[in-house]
């Protein structure tokens, strides 16, 4: 189980970073794609296969289709990828790197340090965290679903067309 | 089952978490800024999942299916701004975004 | 919604119903008389050509898929030096036969014209040439046409009365 | 070591079987739309045109595998090979019969709306990839297409899943040992299946790919194995849907006992195959706007009040 | 499941959640921008209504919320000024060209019950729901007027910053339940001590930068400036207000509940943070020409003083804040009343030169600006000055002298640009008579909340019983 | 009742103005003209009627102390006391205030606000010297700040915003840290004693020592100084005193300083007996500084109102010296010398405004030779220039006399330094007559000189009756306010607890006090 654990976790890692670096916004997204999978497959073998599948299913089936969807609508394609080369350029992404290494070696020393106790992994299946999710998390539940409707109804303004605007004599009776 | 090594999956949660920053930072086009949020999304979720296994309980599962629905819900958003920029400046690199400055 | 339930069901029923396929290489499928198909180039009773390149057909093609071109023989009949229809421009409409004023072109009910080679679909006038007379029997143009022509005099066709001399006094 | 081996028997066999079934179904179709419009479909090679199959086979393999040099290559090669992988990854947790299963994991049914999300991409990059704008067109409806019939896939589905209190395939085909899903759930049956033409793409739904005005949509620029690929994809998708509509509303193998569990199955799964070839026999395609409204004005409140209801009636029976 | 006393001790938010689809439907049978506003209007009233029956005693809603004295306060707080910004909003939108104007109420109701939602939540998860709510509803607020180039500008900009802020939230609440267990506030409570891991601390570090941009304290503040100007400016107040203070409330919440201020670390960085927010929000705020920026700055220091009231770290700690936040309120929503109330059509008010002679002009309009300044400034008799005052007091510990000087200091520093605002106002006396640009005709109703503002200002500058005893 | 009456009066006063200035522009300096005066007759009623019965009570010579709820949570009240300081400098305050009406009779612009920032300045002023509770206090102290800021801001001379800024942060930055003061003080007396309150009664029971005391009382002392102004923080005043309008640099000068020196008899020493007497010899080094270097900036002024401005700085250092020497005749200077300096430099501040009105500068170089056309102007400015000097039969005289004596107790050389101010004030005060009135003719428009009006004449005469009448009757405003000074240096260190022992230092100077008395009235 180790071995697959380590397996996912270098593609996911992999293909995060190769998120990060591409030049073509698709081929990023496959990338992502891929570090979702990983990811899912992590979240599997760590007993939690609901999850897992709602990865996949939610992430990886749904938002990232609507980054496609967006990429396609823009009609954006190998087009953007020259003025991109220039960001990529090491100046443009030297610093920041560092900083997150010297983050991330913080991060690593305190993982070093922190001792928690082994527990032996159980699968939680979906009965249990529907059990809970709908037990103890109903109100949050309910609570998602206004945070869709905001998005739903922010969405549906932001990206609306302009509406034409003609002249008063073409205008249809109904608007008049 | 067998034991999970939590360390390695936390720190692959890091990784993440700071390549999704390290994107945020450094990416000039909206799209990648965006792309890189979900994956900052994505890591901190890793983590509960991690938590949640880890403590045995089915929270951090939970959790992480809040995070998918905010994450969700933010994409939308950031889409229709995405494309309306589009729209308007014909680009989506944020060095078009220049209006508003000091 | 209901009428494409409607739409499925009848469908369905149609598994009960007899097969309209004929296998046709097999079985020839019947093909009415008048079935435009490849066009032929008719001669008369005299087993001559009855075309007589008057560039009717040419004219008529509504995808130019004909040419000819007319000569005269010793005797001042008429007859194409080449004539040369490209099948797979043909639209087989029919118009070049309405057009003809000699029944010399017609279009038959043979349609089995399959080539490896494209360039082998334009026929030229010894494909066309048939050695009968289509479907007009009997019928000779230059019989009934009150013209001269080498083998007969102005007049002597079958159906020809001899040329009235304007001349004379008398009916 | 004995069931390791009849494990690995078992994956062999079903990945060889499904192949060979959507491979088959390329026969069928053309047959069974054959005796729909009273035709007699494929005749000639074999008997009956049985060997049609291997014809096709053949004639796709030796086909030129042509990229077009505008398309984004690495794009334009992965696509097709999406919906094999994960329409096949789907069928590992389709229990044909009692054991015959790869995997039988207790989410099974969830892997199948994971894999089946997922085959959402194939036309999505199929046609960004092309770079052609009929089948940017084509991709472009695919998703919007796929994203909504997917929720209502999911959310017809969930009608059984509170019925059996279960996501495993297995458990959901015990539990209709008395009576078969199709009855209580009708709505969720009915809904499963539009969304699942939908899904796979078939007709009427086709319109990524619609040939009077897209030219083929999202795989217009595809030939030979690649074409190939969407081609035995879209055959597996129909034996996959029809495979899970038998599962979940059709009790699976379940059967009276004078036939063998998995000729039950096969007979189930063989009906809503040549159901979905009627569905393509028959009905026209609908417009974009009409398919989207249909699916989020009608199927989806469908849906939910199937599933508040299904909600409803367990818990006052609890 | 919840019990019938449960539900009845979140009615209000119910009740918003409510008013916000009731004003969809609305909108999906007909149109209208007057419906649309009543509605949202009588949401608001609804819910204010039924928070008055709420106890308020600490009860817990299924594990997810606490309503507590302090979080009904602050709900009511909330309440109260999103019902007054859909009063600026009537009046916003009677002067700006947009062809859909009611998803705004929507969205303003949404953002609303996110804030309240946030305030009384005791649990991660509810928190960061909440959180997302408003957060999700203000990128489309910010955004709204979508045709601008500034309007999704800023919206694109809060988008990543906010979402970035969120994710660090997220992952630093992953490490602190990773080494509790526990997302539960009152079960976290007092967990940080002696031997808590680092892993937590880390966490909690985390949590801080999160807040650090969702309240915009100065490292994480460049958003704020850019997005007071370029959203509408009741979407502007909103932010300065309700969604600031909401996140301070959570922070408080979640610091005093799991003791957090007991870790050196941490208090040393919130000092580090206050301190700086408090100057460099008094400092950049000096050279701004652009009136909504200036607030922007001035909301900057502002938090900095919360946050000297927030590391008091004691009982009175947080009743300064509540009362702070009240003033804040209250001044804010002034400031950006008047900005609204003088905005005429199709030309909004927003640089400092634009009010130049407006004591002439308008003297009673400027004689209210100038009391909202110097509240903002925190000089006394205004409300400002008891906020401040009621802050010093609650900071004054050995621990936290130091930043009380800060407070101090930097506050004079901001008087600089109050002052400026107010001097531009009285000059160009001649300028003034000669041309008079047009300024907006408002309802009475809108006038009346202005008026009702002025006095609130000037009633808590002077005698904050009332307000005092609101605490509790 | 009768603080609230006379803060209720001016205040209600000044909001009527406002709104009868909508209606009519001149009503408003009526309005305010009335309230200053009533308030003025109740004052002056009740200290004729009330003159003996001092009321020795709870801590203080209290006369008549008002006390209402405010914010009862904070331990705030409203909390009002008249003793015999507040009393003199509450009659100054009105007497002032009315003058500053009339001198402003001519302002024409947007009079509704102008009389409401008049009278509420003066409120505040008011506010300050009766305020028993330091909350009520600070406020009060910056009530004064705002409408003094408008006044100087709207109504002042060209550069009037860059002085009215000036001015404002000033006093308001000085007033925080004076605030942070007040919020230490009052929950150290909390935690210590258990109950939380800003009541000045109950805080000088319980008073601070030590370190605490000394930061405490460097926020008080930063206040008072700024406001005084003493040496380092004096530099808004000559922008705020010349560009402020006539009334503003009568009250700013004459009233406004006053509170910090208020301030500092009040607060410093009871609050920080120990500290006070700590700082001492700095704040006198200070005081003695400020006066020398006043007067030197003072006589190289160009400007009319500059050289006043600076005349006034440095006699607030004789304010700072008097304070700082801890002795009961110091204090009395103190006091004899706030009233003093308040009607002479009002006077002054008047007459420069005159000379403006007539001249249409404050430049010395453009005037002289007025004395010809304007001799009553004239004859007035050298009463109020004698005034300033000190020349004896002027209130001056006393109340540096005074202050000086008591320094003299309390630290020699610094008193030394004091009085060589009094040598230099000369030189500068001459020069105002001399520049003026003399030396050279005025070459300008002669025709626009003219000598005093009838409503100058008002002006001028009560200010030379008020200033003379003090000259020689200095005692009844020393009766008036000895109890309270008693009180006030009974609060040392030593005693704070017990009203019975009395230390060395107080018991010395109740003696001198007691010659004093004697020598003033044998003097008389």
């Amino acid at each position: 189980m180790n071995i697959i654990f380590y397996i996912a976790a270098i593609v996911a890692f992999v293909a995060t970073v190769m998120v990060v670096t591409r030049k073509n916004a698709v081929h990023a997204l496959l990338y992502l794609i891929v570090s979702l999978l990983a990811v899912s497959v992590i979240f599997f073998i760590s007993g939690a296969p609901f999850v897992a599948a709602l990865e996949v299913i939610v992430y990886a089936g749904a938002i990232l289709v609507l980054f496609v969807f967006a990429i396609m609508m823009l009609n954006l394609g190998a087009n953007s990828g020259k003025e991109e080369s220039k960001l990529l350029k090491p100046n443009a992404w030297i610093t920041p790197a560092i900083l997150s290494l010297i983050l991330l070696c913080e991060l690593v020393y305190v993982f070093i340090n922190y001792d928690g106790a082994s527990v032996e992994l159980r699968v939680i299946g979906p009965q249990e965290v529907s059990q809970s999710l709908f037990g103890g998390y109903m109100l949050a539940v309910e609570l998602t679903g206004m945070l869709l409707m905001a998005g739903v109804v922010g969405a549906y303004h932001i990206g609306k067309e302009k509406k034409r605007e003609y002249h008063r004599y073409l205008q249809t009776n109904e608007n008049s | 089952m067998s034991e999970l090594p939590l360390e390695a999956g936390l720190l692959l949660a890091a990784l993440l978490f700071l390549t999704g920053l390290v994107g945020v930072i450094t990416r000039r086009n909206i799209l990648f800024m965006l792309m890189s949020i979900e994956i900052m999304f994505n890591a901190a979720g890793l983590a509960f999942v991690l938590a949640g296994a880890h403590n045995g309980q089915a929270d951090g599962q939970v959790m992480l299916i809040f995070i998918l629905a905010m994450a969700a819900a933010e994409v939308a958003v950031g889409l229709a701004l995405i494309i309306q920029m589009h729209r308007k400046y014909n680009s989506v690199d944020t060095d078009v975004l220049s209006e508003l400055r000091d | 919604m209901l009428s494409n339930v409607r739409t499925l069901w009848m469908v369905f029923l149609k598994i009960f119903k007899k097969k309209v396929t004929i296998q046709y290489p097999e079985k020839k499928a019947y093909l009415p008389p008048r079935w435009r198909g490849r066009i032929i180039l008719s001669r008369d009773p005299d087993h001559n050509e009855r075309c007589v390149a008057c560039y009717l057909c040419a004219a008529a093609c509504p995808v130019d898929c004909i040419s000819l071109q007319a000569t005269e023989d010793e005797n001042g009949r008429r007859y194409p030096e080449f004539f040369r229809i490209n099948f797979s421009r043909c639209i087989f409409c029919g118009l070049c036969e309405d057009a003809c004023p000699t029944y010399a072109i017609q279009l038959t009910p043979d349609f089995e014209m399959g080539e490896y080679n494209r360039q082998n679909l334009v026929y030229e006038k010894e494909d066309l040439l048939i050695d009968g007379m289509g479907k007009y029997h009997g019928y000779s143009f230059y019989q009934q046409a009150g013209v001269a022509v080498g083998v007969k005099p102005k007049g002597g066709g079958e159906k020809e009365d001899p040329p009235v001399d304007v001349r004379t006094l008398l009916p | 070591m004995n069931e390791i081996l009849v494990q690995i028997l078992i994956i062999v066999g079903v990945l060889l079987g499904t192949v060979t079934i959507a491979a088959g179904l390329i026969y069928v179709e053309r047959k069974m739309l054959a005796v729909w419009q009273q035709r007699s479909g494929p005749n000639r090679v074999g008997p009956f045109g049985i060997f049609q199959v291997l014809a096709d086979m053949v004639k796709i393999f030796f086909k030129e595998d042509w990229i077009p040099p505008f398309v984004d290559k690495k794009v334009f090669i992965i696509a097709p090979t999406i919906i094999m992988l994960s329409i096949l990854m789907s069928f590992s947790i389709v229990p044909f019969a009692p054991g015959i299963v790869i995997a039988d994991l207790n989410i099974g049914l969830l892997f199948f709306l994971a894999m089946s999300s997922l085959g959402a991409y194939t036309i999505v990059l199929a046609g960004w990839a092309s770079n052609n704008k009929y089948s940017l067109l084509g991709g472009m409806r695919g998703a919007a297409q796929m994203i909504s019939y997917e929720v209502f896939m999911g959310l017809s589905l969930m009608g059984v899943v509170i019925q059996v209190g279960s996501f495993n395939m297995t458990d959901i085909v015990n539990a209709q040992k008395g009576l078969w899903f199709v009855v209580p759930q009708f709505v969720g049956f009915v809904i499963f299946l539009i969304a699942g033409v939908a899904e796979t793409h078939r007709l009427p739904f086709d319109l990524p790919e619609a040939e009077s005005e897209l030219i083929a949509g999202f795989h217009s620029e595809y030939s030979g194995m690649k074409f190939g690929m969407f081609f035995v994809g879209e055959y597996l998708g129909i034996t996959l849907v029809s495979c899970m509509i038998t599962i979940l509303f059709f009790g699976g193998w379940l059967g009276p006992s004078f036939l063998p569990p998995i000729v039950w199955f096969l007979i189930k799964m063989f009906a809503f195959i040549l159901f979905f070839v009627l569905l393509r026999a028959a009905l026209a395609r609908p417009r974009y706007d009409q398919l989207m409204s249909f699916g989020w004005k009608l199927l989806l409140p469908l849906a939910l009040l199937n599933v508040l209801i299904t909600g409803a009636v367990v818990l006052s029976n609890a | 499941m919840i019990s019938l006393a449960e539900f009845k001790t979140i009615l209000p938010e119910v009740i918003l959640s409510a008013g916000a689809i009731l004003v969809l439907l609305s909108i999906a049978v007909k149109r209208s921008f007057m419906t649309s506003y009543l509605l949202t209007l009588i949401t608001f009233a609804a819910a204010l209504y039924f928070l008055t029956g709420v106890d308020g005693k600490g009860e817990m809603v299924s594990n997810l919320f606490v309503v507590d004295a302090q979080g009904k306060f602050i709900s009511g707080l909330i309440l109260c000024s999103s019902l007054v910004i859909t009063l600026f909003t009537y009046s916003y939108f009677r002067n700006v060209k947009e062809e859909t104007r009611e998803e705004y109420f929507v969205l303003l109701i949404l953002s609303t019950l996110g804030a309240v939602f946030m305030t009384i939540s005791d649990h991660f998860i509810s928190f960061v729901i909440s959180l997302e709510v408003l957060s999700v509803s203000l990128f489309a607020l910010i955004g709204y007027l979508r045709h601008k180039g500034a309007a999704i500008e800023a919206g694109i900009k809060y988008l990543i910053l906010a979402a970035a802020a969120t994710s660090f939230i997220l992952f630093g609440f992953a490490l602190v339940y990773m080494t509790t267990g526990k997302m539960n506030l009152h079960e976290l409570s007092g967990f940080i001590g002696a031997g808590t891991p680092t892993l937590a601390i880390a966490g909690l570090a985390m949590v801080i930068v999160g807040f650090g941009f969702k309240m915009a304290l100065v490292p994480f503040h460049f958003w704020t400036p850019d997005i007071y100007a370029a959203a509408p400016t009741p979407g502007a107040a909103f932010i300065a207000t309700v969604s600031k203070g909401a996140a301070f409330v959570f922070l408080l919440r979640l610091f005093y509940s799991i003791g957090g201020l007991n870790h050196e670390g941490i208090w040393v960085a919130f000092a580090v943070i206050a301190t700086a927010s408090m100057f460099i929000g008094n400092w950049l705020g000096l050279r701004q020409q652009n009136l909504k920026r200036l607030f922007a700055y001035s909301s900057i220091s502002h938090l900095g003083y919360l946050m000297v009231a927030f590391l008091a770290f004691t009982q009175r700690g947080v009743e300064a804040s509540s009362f702070y936040l009240l003033i804040y309120f209250i001044s804010m929503l002034a400031a950006f009343g008047m900005i609204i109330y003088l905005s005429g059509k199709g030309n909004e008010l927003e640089m400092v030169e634009d009010y130049r002679g407006l004591f002439w002009r308008k003297p009673i309009a400027a004689t209210v600006f100038t009391v909202i300044m110097l509240s903002l400034a925190g000089v006394p008799l205004t409300a400002g000055f008891m906020g401040k005052f009621m802050v010093l007091s609650a900071g004054m510990g050995a621990k936290g002298l130091f930043l009380l000087f800060v407070l101090v200091v930097s506050s004079t520093i901001g008087l600089f640009y109050y002052l400026r605002v107010i001097a531009v106002m009285l000059s160009g006396r001649e300028a003034a008579q000669a041309s008079q640009p047009e300024t907006g005709r408002h309802s009475i109703v809108f006038t009346a909340v202005m008026a009702a503002l002025f006095i609130l200002l000037l009633w808590a500058g002077i005698y904050p019983n009332a307000f005092l005893g609101m605490l509790g | 009742m009768i603080l609230i009456t006379l803060l209720l009066i001016m205040m209600g006063g000044g909001v009527l103005a406002w709104i009868a200035g909508a209606f009519d522009k001149s009503l408003p300096k009526w309005i305010s003209l009335f309230a200053l005066l009533t308030g003025l007759s109740m004052m002056v009623s009740f200290w004729i009627g009330s003159a003996g019965t001092v009321n020795l009570t709870a801590g203080g010579a209290w006369m008549v102390t008002a006390k209402y709820d405010w914010i009862p949570q904070l331990g705030m009240s409203f909390h009002l006391g008249l003793d015999g300081i507040s009393l003199i400098m509450t009659l100054l305050t009105l007497f002032l205030g009315a003058i500053s009406v009339i001198v402003s009779w001519k302002e024409e612009r947007n009079t509704g606000f102008y009389f409401f920032n008049l009278l509420w300045l003066l409120a505040g002023i008011t506010g300050v010297f009766l305020a028993l509770d330091m909350m009520v206090f600070y406020f009060f102290w910056e009530i004064m700040l705002i409408p003094m800021y408008f006044v100087i801001a709207i109504w002042g001379y060209e550069d009037r915003k860059y002085a009215g800024w000036k001015f404002f942060l000033f006093t308001q930055i000085s007033g925080l840290m004076m605030l942070l003061a007040i919020i230490a003080l009052y929950l150290i007396h909390g935690s210590k004693t258990g109950t939380y309150t800003f009541d000045y009664l109950e805080l000088i029971k319980n008073v601070p020592g030590g370190q605490a005391a000394f930061w405490l009382m460097s926020g008080f002392l930063l206040a008072f100084f700024v406001k005084l102004p003493a040496l380092p923080f004096h530099s808004w005043l000559p922008d705020a005193y010349t560009q402020a309008p006539p009334a503003g640099s009568v009250i700013i000068a004459a009233l406004m300083s006053k509170t910090a020196a208020y301030g500092l008899i009040r607060f410093i020493i009871p609050l920080f007996p120990e500290a006070a007497r700590a700082f001492a010899v700095p704040a006198l080094l200070i005081g003695g500084l400020s006066i020398l270097y006043g007067a030197k900036l003072s006589y190289a002024q160009k400007s009319l109102k500059r050289l006043i401005a600076y005349s006034s700085f440095s006699h607030m250092g004789f304010i700072l010296v008097g304070v700082f020497s801890f002795t009961a005749l110091g204090l009395q200077g103190v006091m004899l010398q706030m009233v003093a300096h308040g009607l002479s430099i009002a006077a002054l501040f008047i007459i420069s405004e005159f000379v403006r009105e007539r001249t249409g500068s404050f430049d010395l170089s453009e005037m002289g030779g007025f004395w010809k056309k304007m001799s009553n102007m004239g004859g007035f400015t050298i009463v109020f220039i004698m005034a300033s000097v000190g020349l004896p039969g002027l209130a001056n005289f006393v109340a540096e006399f005074l202050t000086l004596a008591g320094a003299w107790q309390f630290n020699i050389p610094m008193s030394i330094i004091a009085t060589l101010g009094l040598i230099v004030s000369v030189n500068y005060s001459l020069r105002i007559l001399q520049k003026v009135f003399h030396q050279k003719e005025y070459t300008a428009n002669q025709s626009r000189l003219y000598d005093l009006t009838a409503r100058e004449w008002i002006v001028m005469g009560s200010l030379t009756i008020a200033i003379v009448g003090l000259g020689f009757f200095p005692q009844k405003v020393v009766h008036t306010a000895q109890p309270a000074f008693d009180k006030i240096l009974m609060a040392s260190p030593d005693n704070n607890s017990s009203d019975q022992t009395m230390n060395r230092v107080t018991q010395l100077n109740t003696m001198h006090l007691a010659e004093l008395n004697k020598k003033e009235v044998s003097h008389d």
